[in-house]
């Protein structure tokens, strides 16, 4: 039997498998080259950069949890400049695509990275709206679908690669907010991203992060990131790439099944840095097993 | 390319209450290894997902081994103590930079502290010329015997009294004030900054092995800090990928 | 040393201790009555109660997930009659307060009760708004301050034994819920109730559950919950009962000291029937450890 | 009070290829358990926090012993294959109603399917009178011989032939038609409705065990149902605690 075609296209953009990096837990690729070949990758997701260097959340930064961990780095990256004239380069001598995800504290600061991005050869554009909105006291962008509109709408005005917007799950109505994304021009939408989550140390009787509340990732998440990209495929006609604990290609194939054209590892890079290979070597036993020539086929085919 | 390696467990006993040595049987890592690094141990407990960082105490590469000595202070830890011999275990590495060894340096004091003991004594048998080790215990000294092969100059406190002086490392090193041009200092982060201190006031160079929370321990995520100054401003760092092992005049202390 | 008082006051009902039972994962106590002493738990919360049995869900209602699980019951019950014929007789033997959880699809099924408890023998009552509001096409009632508003008022004019409002997690802002609920009369709030999960059977490609999707319990969530039941005592001053993923006294002294007054242990109870003894004697061992003559000393004492 | 038991295995081994055979000393379950019960076996593996029910095959008062037999089908079923003499392994139980066997009853007919073949091995070590046994298997039967030293009447089926008739239990039903005033079957959900619907047209009455999945396994959680007739109307039973075991007419099969 031949190989199974991995191919997958999101947003006009063709990804030689759906297998990706989740943003933030793979720097741009340079760490884990050195574990797997970057060229198998669909494409390599880079960490958030924002219009200038943000130095991030001062004390810990990490907690484990029962099979998750929390993270409160809050988007530390050197900025715009040093990435495209760092990261950039070292991904472009590999055949993968490049996705920049794009952090800002407000809508300029966001514009501001899309514009500077305008000529430079990056394949997708992911825009995490989990930021706190400094202008609104705070509020994260993506919670609210007017906030999500508003900036997809500017955001999209602005650049010249196809935008995918990556959602925060911490909300009631997912499908409403990747309606209103979509709405705004998003060309793909991603989730998800971490759910706020705390831990507390006893034996000090503080919060374990420096930040109190952090991001919560791994296998723990993956019923809620897979409900969610359920939901926002019944709500949406983009692509979407899914993520949220993915550490097996079953995982990844239940992904695929409940309408995920991409999906994403993350955390799971931690605890093995060659899982986006297991991933991508298990996605394709699956579609050999059950004799699937090309992976889009079984896309969003689930039984209801 | 690297990759997630298996270690053989060769030897893993208890050294004194709570604190566990555990020899390995992993050759990438012992032919690889510098002094001052550390691997990344993994629990086969599936809740717990995050490797453990554990510094290198010894390097034996002929025999392909190295050695761990750690303390259970948790449920990973705990974990371990309890892997016997000929067990396997998932681990990383060697990882980060480890100690900087100059051959024009001829006079070393190295200071240690509790379980920021046992990467410096792989250090002691590399150095070569004049050696001051320091080393400071809660209570119960492990390893001293083991610097001893390598100098004279061992000087243990105890902040209970039970064992040496008295007190702390600094105590020490006013009691036994030292011939030195550097400075290789493992432990707590408040024996740290005092052995920074001192050191500055001394005007003598020094090399810290700075400890903090990890996830991936190769650099890549990010969640490993340590405050750093860079021109007029500061950065953070990362522990595992440009430490441990920062010099003196780097770190910033104010956090 | 004596050992140290664990006694807690919920809505002006003393509990020996603050050990309770999370609804629905322990009947009403007949089962796990074989397996553990009721009298040594502070209180016997209940499955949910409707107004008329309810059938449940078709089709399998149970997936394991990493350190989790997902459950689609779809709140079955025997209804109110049976429930005061054979629950409260049986639960009033042991010496433990009883929480009867309520269920409705309705404010009128609400209300009616919570009427029919007025003159039965039960401590406190647990308003379940986690249900889908059918009058309103399924939303469920919990998911808006407007409709938790109505709800709480509505029942709380005709209960006559203090109110837990119980709180589900899927919304963007839990402590403005549990603003709306304490202004419309709560006597005190408790959460979480189970994150909205999925989990798919990549073989048959369908969704595990019968139902679609479930809730989502167990250790998995607890850094969700604990970051909701922090973010919620400091947003009202009525007592919380804290729950989600709560599996040792470690867990609950977590909760405990992120300001819950009352902790309620459910999934663990499946692992382990004696979970609630164990997280029991994990609370007092915590206290005799650090010299506490009180539990309540502890209560959200968390340092920031 | 009842409570978590340690079971020790004593012996753990393949059968045919996929399905095993554990043999646990556990006397609090051997003690009590009766013939169709289950129990609740707890993985070591903490990722999977819900316990996995398995029949009783057979109950060696005895030597305090019981066997189990299973199929590897998933995580928690591969854990338990990889198991060894000595290990221990947490579990609960036993759980459930069992069989009713009846001293009136002389002619027994035991129908089994795949991996619901076990639990039918200790009944049919229990009937008085007239057996006969139907066992239907998708190709490697498990057990004839077993059930061949209690009874001559063993029929077996395999659906590819490899072993005896090629078809399922129905046809050798069909094609071996037993004396029989009660039936005890257990097996997959389509075979025990043909059962069920096979037994009716016979006239004869009919004990089923059903199988679902489970969380807490005592009757507490209501996740475990069994559509059942209650008066005019149905109801979910819990198959945990008002089964496995359902008398054919209580069943309703339209789900
Ligand atoms: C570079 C480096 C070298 C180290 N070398 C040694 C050594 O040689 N011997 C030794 O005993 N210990 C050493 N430590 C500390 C050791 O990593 C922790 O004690 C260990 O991770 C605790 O794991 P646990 O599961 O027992 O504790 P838990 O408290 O249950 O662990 C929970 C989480 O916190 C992390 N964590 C807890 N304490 C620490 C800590 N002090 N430092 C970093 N992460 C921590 C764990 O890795 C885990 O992710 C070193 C740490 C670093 C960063
Ligand atoms: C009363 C009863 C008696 C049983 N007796 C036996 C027996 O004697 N021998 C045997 O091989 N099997 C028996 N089973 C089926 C057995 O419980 C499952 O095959 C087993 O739980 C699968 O676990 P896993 O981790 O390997 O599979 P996974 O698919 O990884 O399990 C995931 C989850 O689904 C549950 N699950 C999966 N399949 C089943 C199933 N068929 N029935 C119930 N729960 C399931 C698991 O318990 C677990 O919670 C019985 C089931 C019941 C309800
Ligand atoms: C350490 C860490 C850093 C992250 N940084 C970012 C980031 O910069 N931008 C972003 O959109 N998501 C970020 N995420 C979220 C991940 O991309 C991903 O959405 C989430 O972790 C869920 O996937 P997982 O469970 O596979 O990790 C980060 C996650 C982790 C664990
Ligand atoms: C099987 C099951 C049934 C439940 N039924 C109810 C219910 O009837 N009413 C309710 O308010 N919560 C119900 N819950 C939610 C629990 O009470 C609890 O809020 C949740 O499971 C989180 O706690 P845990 O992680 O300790 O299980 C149920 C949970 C489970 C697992
Ligand atoms: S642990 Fe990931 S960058 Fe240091
Ligand atoms: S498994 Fe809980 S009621 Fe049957």
């Amino acid at each position: 039997m031949n190989r199974p075609d991995l191919k997958v296209n999101i947003a006009g953009v063709e990804l030689k498998n759906p297998v990706m990096t989740a943003s933030g837990t793979f720097g741009s690729g340079l760490e884990y080259g050195e574990y797997i070949d970057l060229n198998q990758l669909g494409a390599v997701v880079t960490k958030g950069v924002a219009s200038v260097p943000w130095k991030g959340n001062s004390g810990v930064r990490v907690a484990e949890t029962y099979g998750g961990m929390l993270n409160s780095v809050g988007l530390q990256n050197p900025g715009i400049e040093e990435f495209i004239k760092k990261d950039i380069p070292f991904l472009r001598k590999y055949d993968t695509k490049i996705v920049v995800n794009i952090a800002g504290k407000t809508l300029e600061e966001y514009c501001s990275v899309v514009e500077r991005l305008y000529d430079e050869d990056v394949d997708l554009l992911e825009l995490n709206i989990s930021c706190p909105n400094v202008k609104e006291g705070g509020v994260c962008f993506g919670t609210d679908t007017e906030m999500v509109s508003y900036v997809v709408k500017e955001v999209k005005k602005r650049a010249k690669q196809p935008l995918i917007v990556k959602l925060t799950p911490n909300v009631t109505d997912i499908a409403a907010i990747a309606k209103a994304a979509e709405a705004a021009g998003a060309d793909a939408i991603s989730l998800i991203n971490t759910l706020l989550g705390m831990a507390i140390d006893i034996y000090r009787r503080k919060p374990v992060l420096g930040n109190i509340v952090g991001g919560l990732s791994g296998p723990a998440i993956k019923p809620v990131a897979l409900r969610m990209v359920y939901q926002v495929a019944n709500a949406v006609k983009v692509p979407i790439i899914g993520m949220g604990g993915i550490i097996s290609g079953e995982d990844a194939v239940e992904f695929l099944l409940a309408g995920a054209t991409g999906i994403a590892v993350g955390t799971a890079n931690f605890v093995n840095p060659r899982a986006t290979m297991d991933v991508l070597e298990g996605v394709e036993e699956y579609l050999v097993k059950y004799n699937e020539d090309k992976v889009i086929d079984i896309i969003g085919t689930l039984n209801i | 390319m690297k990759e997630r390696l298996t270690g053989i467990i060769k030897k893993n006993q208890q050294l004194v209450d709570g604190i566990f040595e555990m020899t390995l049987s992993v050759d990438t890592i012992s032919n690889e290894a510098t002094v001052g690094q550390f691997v990344n141990l993994y629990s086969i407990r599936k809740d717990l997902l995050l490797p453990r960082p554990i510094s290198i105490c010894e390097i034996d590469k002929e025999n392909g081994q190295i050695k761990l000595v750690y303390a259970v202070v948790g449920k990973g830890t705990a974990d371990f103590s309890q892997m016997q011999e000929g067990d396997s275990i998932q681990m990383m590495g060697p990882f980060g930079n480890g100690f900087t060894i100059s051959e024009d340096t001829k006079e070393h004091v190295v200071v240690g502290g509790g379980i920021g003991v046992p990467p410096l004594l792989e250090l002691v048998k590399r150095l070569k010329g004049d050696i001051s080790v320091y080393l400071g215990f809660r209570c119960d000294p492990i390893l001293v015997k083991e610097f001893r092969m390598y100098t004279d100059k061992v000087y243990v406190a105890t902040e209970d009294g039970s064992n040496g002086v008295k007190g702390n490392v600094i105590d020490l090193l006013h009691k036994h004030p030292p011939k030195a041009t550097m400075i290789y200092s493992c432990g707590p982060k408040p024996m740290l900054k005092a052995v920074a201190d001192w050191s500055k006031e001394k005007k003598i160079e020094a090399q810290l092995s700075m400890e903090e929370r990890m996830a991936c321990g190769i650099g890549a995520c990010l969640v490993c800090t340590c405050k750093s100054k860079k021109d007029d401003d500061w950065d953070y760092k990362r522990v595992c990928k440009d430490g441990p092992v920062f010099w003196r005049d780097e770190v910033m202390w104010d956090e």
